[in-house]
Parts: C-alpha cells; structure tokens; sequence
C-alpha cells in the first residue's frame, strides 16, 4: 500500500462537488498552499469548508472563494476578505460562525470517534440557538457535535512516506485535528523523507490517520500581519 | 483620563509572578510592555504557543510563527508549540490565569459583547466564546464610551453576547471598576476624573463607596 | 483439528496491504508470525505504538518500550509513539482495519464474551470494549469449545457481554465460521472435521450451506 | 514563581487522607516511582487512586496497596497483584472497572473542560449500568464524565524548571493527560533541565499544566514481560 502521491492533482482526486473538506491552517499560516490551487484548477464547487478562517482575497481559501467554489464556509474568523464580504452580503455564500476552541474541538472529537461534547463556549449566545444545553456542577454547557466531512487537507512540514507527520512552530494549529478527522485525510507537505528519519518520539501526527501524502512545491507561506521591531 | 497605553499600564499591576496570560487585540495586546520588575508572566497565544515573545527582528521572521492577531512573533526560552485543540483545552480547563480582552459593551452582571454589530459584517467571535465561557479572571479595558458618545457599561446589553456573568473587572480611560453581585464598584479614578463624572458616562448601576482613590502608577 | 499456530496462520490470510491491525493476548498475538509475503501491516498496541517490532533482543531490551500485554518489545522504520487518549482515538474512528481478539463465549449475533467469570477475580476490561465497541471488523481467534467441552458457539450468552454484534468472523480448532445476520454461517473446514464435528460442538444457530471446502494454507 | 521542589517529599505536600489522585504509567511503565515512594513513607491513606493498572505486589501501586493506603481503584486492568485480589475480597478495597480508551477519555475530558462525552466503549454491558445512554447516527454511546482529582502525578523523561515535558517511548500512555487533568499536577522527570533546551516544536506536555517538578532518583524501571529473541 503505497500512499505517496505524486502532487497535489493526484491527492485531490475523488474531491467532488458538493462535499464537505476540511482546510488545516490558521490565518495564512499553516494552509495546504498546493491542493488549494488542484482544487481551484479542478474547478469543484457547492463545497462545504470547515476553516478556522477563509484566507484573504487573492490566496488561501480567498482563491477558492475568487472561483465560487465554496458554497458554505464553518469558522471562527472570517475577516480580512472583500469578496468572501461581497458573496455573503449577495446570498450567494452561506457562514456558520462557531468559536474556535469549539471548531478544534470538534475536529478532535471526529478523529477520536466522540460523536458528541460539552462545552461551555457560547452558552447564553446565539451560538447556542437550536442546541441542547447542559448543566453539570453548577456551570451551563452546550452540546457540540463531532463535524461529517468527507475529506481533510493539511499541511505539515515534514512527512515520511508512511504518513507520519510533523509541523512547524505555529502552522500546527487545526492541522492534526483535521489530520485524524477526514473520512480520507491528504497531507501535503514541504519535505518528503523516508520512514524512520522522523524520531518516533516526536511525531504530530501518526501515520494511521493520513492516506494521501505528496511533497508539495512553490510554498509562498504569504505573511498576513508582518510586524517587527528594530533590533 | 487615561490614554490606551495607561490603560494596559493600570491592567499589568494585576499581573502576579507565574500567571499565564492571555491577551487579546488591541489595548490588551500593550499590557505586555508593562509587565512590572520581578513579576514573571507567560504569554499564551490561542493559536498554539505559550511564551511568546516580542516581534522579530527583520532577519527573524518566521511565516510559520505568528500570534493569535496573525503578526509574526518570536519564542523565549521555555516557549512551546501546540494544536489548537490542546491551546483550547488549557483555556476551557482554566489553566490560563488571567484573560484581558476589549468589549462594545459590558453590563453589571459581568455579561460582555464583543463580536457581532448587527447589520455590519460579521468577522466572527476567534476564540473570545472560549475564553469568557472558560476564564476564572477576565479584565476588559476599553473605553468609557464609544465613538458617539454613549455608555458602553450597561444595565442591558443592546449587542449580541459573548459571554454572561464573566467579567470582573473593568479598566478605562476614566476608572477601575469591580463587576461584583451588586453592580459595577468605581474602584479607582483616573487622574481629572471625578464620581460625576464616572456617574454621566455610567449607564448601569454604579457604586461609588466611601473614598475614591487616584489610579496609581 | 487446528493448532493455536494454524489458527492464527488461517487468520493471517485475513491481512490485506496496508492494513492496521490490533492483535490481542493469546492466539492473536501469533497472527504477526504468517503474515503473508508482499503483504505490509503495521500492528498497532494500544499502549501507545504504531508499528510494533519484534521481542527485543538482550541487548535492545528498553523497560520504556512495551506492547499492550506489558512485553518488552521493539520498533521498526516508521514506528510512532502517542498517549494513550490519542490511541483510542484512533480505535473508536475505526482507523484500525483489523482486529483479532481471544473469547470466552461469542453468540450467533456477534455479541462477544471475554473479560469476566462471575465468582472469579475479574481483572478488568483493559481496552477490549474500546475496541470491540469501536472496530469495523473482528475476527475472534479461540477454541470452538471449553476445557469441559461445552460450545463457546451460543446461542446465548452466559457470561457477562464484552461488546455487541461485533464479532464478524470467528477462527477455532475446527472451522471458520462468518457471523452474518443469518447466525454462524459455516464456510471451512479444518482438515479431519466434517459439518456434524462441528453442528455437535455448536450451540448456537449454525448454517452450512453447499459445499463446504476444507481451509487451505 | 518556582515551580521547582527537591524532591519527592516536597513535591506530595498536600496530598491529604480521603484524597482522589492520578498516577500515570501503563503497567510499571512510565510510573511516578518516587512520589509513590513518598506517599507509602508518608501513610496517606484512604485515597481513591485513578490509574490504569494497579501495580504488581512489591511494586507500583501495589507499594501503596501494602501499605493499605488505597481506598477504591478506577483501572482498566488490575491482574499481577495478590495483594490486591486479597483486599477486594476481603472488601477493605473497592474497585471500578473502566475500558481503557474511556479512563484516558475521561483524563483528557478533565485536562480539556470536556465535562462530558459520549463513547461507545461498553454499550449493552454492566459498564453502562447507571449511565446515560443515546443514540448518535444509528449507534449506541454512553456519557461519561470527565474525572475530578486533587492532584496529579506524572512521571515524565525530561522536563524543564517552566515544566515542560517529554515523555521516552511508551512510558508516554497515560501520563500527558494525567497531566492536564490534576487540579495540582506534579511531575518527576528523569533530567531536569534549564527553559530553552528542549526543543519547543517537540514537546508533550506544555508547561501550563505542570505545577511542580522536581528531578527523581533511582528509577528502578521494572519489567513486567521481560520477552526477547535470541539474535
């Protein structure tokens, strides 16, 4: 069983219109750069998009949104986007807005086969508007459902050919989450290595949770808030 | 009155040695340069890194490694990485000891708005749900009164909530106040500022008991 | 009549490239020994590791590094550790393909009986009802009857339920027998046994239907 | 603030009689050995000790067991102890028995203000008897809560004087959760080392959820199995 691709046009293969994906990244940081572009170029639509947020105008998620492909986005933080703002006002885009420990944690949930959480996120909101609510020990809780998607896209820094995976710094974000929870999970990474070049002891994500894994190219890893100070 | 940057000046006196520290965007963010002499905090970023460090030099910047408000930052010694699940495992498991955000508007049960204005776009609430459903200890710093002029303490919130019965204290360009069970407690005054004053910019119920004192620096 | 050894080399047909596969005490733990050629799996022991090697030798012999029967045992080339909530995540979202498993009792549901004797110390589930509740597919490796010769096959169980309607195939001294929604349907034969050897030593609702071949190695 | 303490004596002040605590480790892998020490030094007792093994006669848990210190286990698997089985039936111990997947689950669920959750692990057996149970897409779950403890300890490789942690191998198990789980979480780690020599990209248990930590001595290390092949 060789799960290694050779780009990102293959690992999208099966991805189609209508179904639901889940995006790892946080802000710009972290975003399956490559597979973002197969899907743009493969042109598939009505997709539903699971995205702590939805990339800026002209990359990331932004791209897909520029080709009205996302027909549905679920995020906790949906700024910085004119033409996301322009397709929501129109109709034409559909936001469900959840809190971001919630969105983790029910990724997390999917992967680890929890069909169903407590959290106290957004009780007495309108987050919680059509969702059972909870009392244990003297605190309100909301029920939270583990996500259905159908595939999920990461992006990790480096993978070995059986699919274990790591990730740099803070581009780890909702990426191993994601990873455990597609239905069938596609990584894409910036270094392919080897099995036994990662030390076992320090691997984000074991293999068992990838199917897909090619070495991606072309990494722009664009800077959202570029902010320094003189040394 | 206080500028923004007293504000988060006033805010980092409630710091204590070994506290982990969340900040949001905006004033909250500066109370990071008035962390006092001997006092020792750690910075968690819900992103995924706990101890942040201070924005990097031009050859340091890494796209890989930015904040909650997506700058790029650095690490410290002892700094660590994490998922977003485990980031908001430590918040929900109020293992974060102090939480300063901004708000459009606090009420006197300690219920606070911030995400959401009807009728203008949505950005979406990040991680403040999480936080104010979670945090034992949560300083708003804000202004006294938005743009226009109104109350932004309440009786009644008029936005959309965030979160209910969670702030307890309040720091602004006019005062120091404690969200306690009987209402917003004027704790300390800005330089200039007097009780009338704090009174006419006060919606919600205010008490002003015994001797005010000037905020101290 | 099977050998504890043909039992596990008749299981080990069962492996597909690429699978994963949680092998428990006893009976399935040989399985890893008949892996078939050109075929890859990677066991995986809910204590925490993804590709497990074999037994160490002297020399290797780590106190850190055990299998989930508390063996000392040894990685391969992609081996990977994780925490014990990671692990059982990865068993109830069915990540692991197969899973072989000893019982006490199996009924012709697929219900499966295999951590507790009422009167006996009961030592305790460990992760059988994790993975018994959460796998796609279970195949149960055991004898087809007791030490006093009674059915392991019922109709019924008698001894407390480890997990329900789970148990898809089943591997014993004398046959391989499908747990379908019809019952036990009976699909081989271990060589010397014929269907009445094993109609008399089932009690549970048994089909056989055709021919009925004998297994092949 | 130092979250540094001598030794193991130091480390368990607090722990008081009738007290609910967490001791990691899988089997006699990757177990607190020195804070158990402590404890029986100490004779406090009456506690209700969440840990997934309980140790073998002379060792682990089983130390404690002795010393009849333990009031009530909550395990997955408790075999390999005589001592053990003696006070069970002699009913001066009680035990709950729990799958392994749902004891984790419960740990994480504490470290992760999950107070509830919803698995499949021992639906339709004695283990959901007084337990919810729902229905989730056609299948059965029973809620389980996440468990309350006063402390926490956790044996870890190295750590650093913040009290971040790295786990070696397998001795990693239950210990990460433990850790997120404890209201005091204390840890005993291998080598103690200054803030900034573990890498930060590879580390398991962020210092947040560590409350003291000190450097052990004498780790004894038992195997249980010892099994090899001849080269």
């Amino acid at each position: 069983m060789n799960k290694v691709v050779k780009n990102a046009d293959d690992a999208i293969q099966g991805i189609r219109d209508g179904m639901t994906i889940m995006l790892g990244g946080f802000g710009l940081c972290g975003i399956p750069e490559n597979s973002i572009s197969s899907i743009v170029k493969a042109g598939i639509k009505d997709l539903t998009c699971i995205s702590n947020n939805a990339g800026v105008d002209d990359f990331g998620i932004g791209l897909m949104l520029q080709s009205k492909l996302v027909r549905k986005m679920i995020s906790s933080y949906v700024g910085e986007n004119a033409e996301f703002e322009r397709q929501l006002l129109s109709g034409e885009l559909e936001v469900e807005l959840l809190p971001q420990g919630t969105l983790a944690e029910r990724c997390r949930a999917a992967g680890a086969g929890i069909p169903a959480f407590y959290t106290p996120a957004g009780f007495g909101t309108e987050i919680a508007e059509g969702k059972e609510t909870r009392e244990f020990g003297e605190k309100q809780f909301i029920m939270e459902k583990a996500f259905e998607s159908d595939f999920a896209i990461v992006k990790a820094w480096k993978g070995d050919t059986d699919g274990n995976l790591i990730y740099k710094a803070t581009a780890r974000n909702f990426n191993p989450m994601m990873a455990m929870a597609g239905k069938i999970t596609i990584a894409e990474v910036e270094e392919l290595v080897e099995p036994g070049e990662l030390d076992p002891n320090f691997i984000h994500t074991p293999s068992i949770f990838v199917n897909r894994i090619f070495q991606g190219t072309d990494y722009e890893k664009r800077i959202e808030q570029r902010t320094i100070r003189q040394n | 009155m206080l500028t923004k940057e007293q504000i988060a000046q006033r805010i980092a006196q409630e710091l204590q040695d070994g506290y982990y520290v969340n900040l949001g965007i905006g004033i909250p963010t500066l109370v990071a340069n008035y962390v006092p002499a001997g006092i020792n905090v750690t910075l968690q970023s819900e992103n995924g890194l706990l101890g942040m460090g201070p924005f990097p030099t031009e050859s340091e910047i890494d796209a890989d490694l930015i904040n909650a408000g997506k700058q790029t930052v650095t690490t410290l010694s002892g700094s660590v990485f994490f998922d977003s699940a485990t980031s908001f495992a430590m918040i929900r498991s109020g293992r974060v000891d102090l939480t300063v955000l901004g708000a459009m508007e606090v009420n006197d049960k300690g219920d606070i708005a911030n995400w959401k204005i009807p009728g203008k776009m949505v950005k979406g609430m990040g991680g403040a749900m999480d936080l104010v459903a979670s945090a034992q200890n949560i300083i708003v710093a804000m202004q006294h009164t938005n743009r226009s002029g109104a109350s932004k303490l309440l009786s009644k919130l008029t936005l959309p909530v965030t979160g209910l019965g969670c702030v307890k204290k309040i720091v602004t360009n006019l005062c120091v106040i404690d969200v306690t069970p009987r209402g917003f407690e004027l704790k300390e005054l800005a330089p200039g500022i007097s009780i009338d004053d704090v009174h006419n910019a006060t919606e919600g119920n205010l008490l002003a008991e015994g001797e005010i004192p000037e905020i101290q620096f």
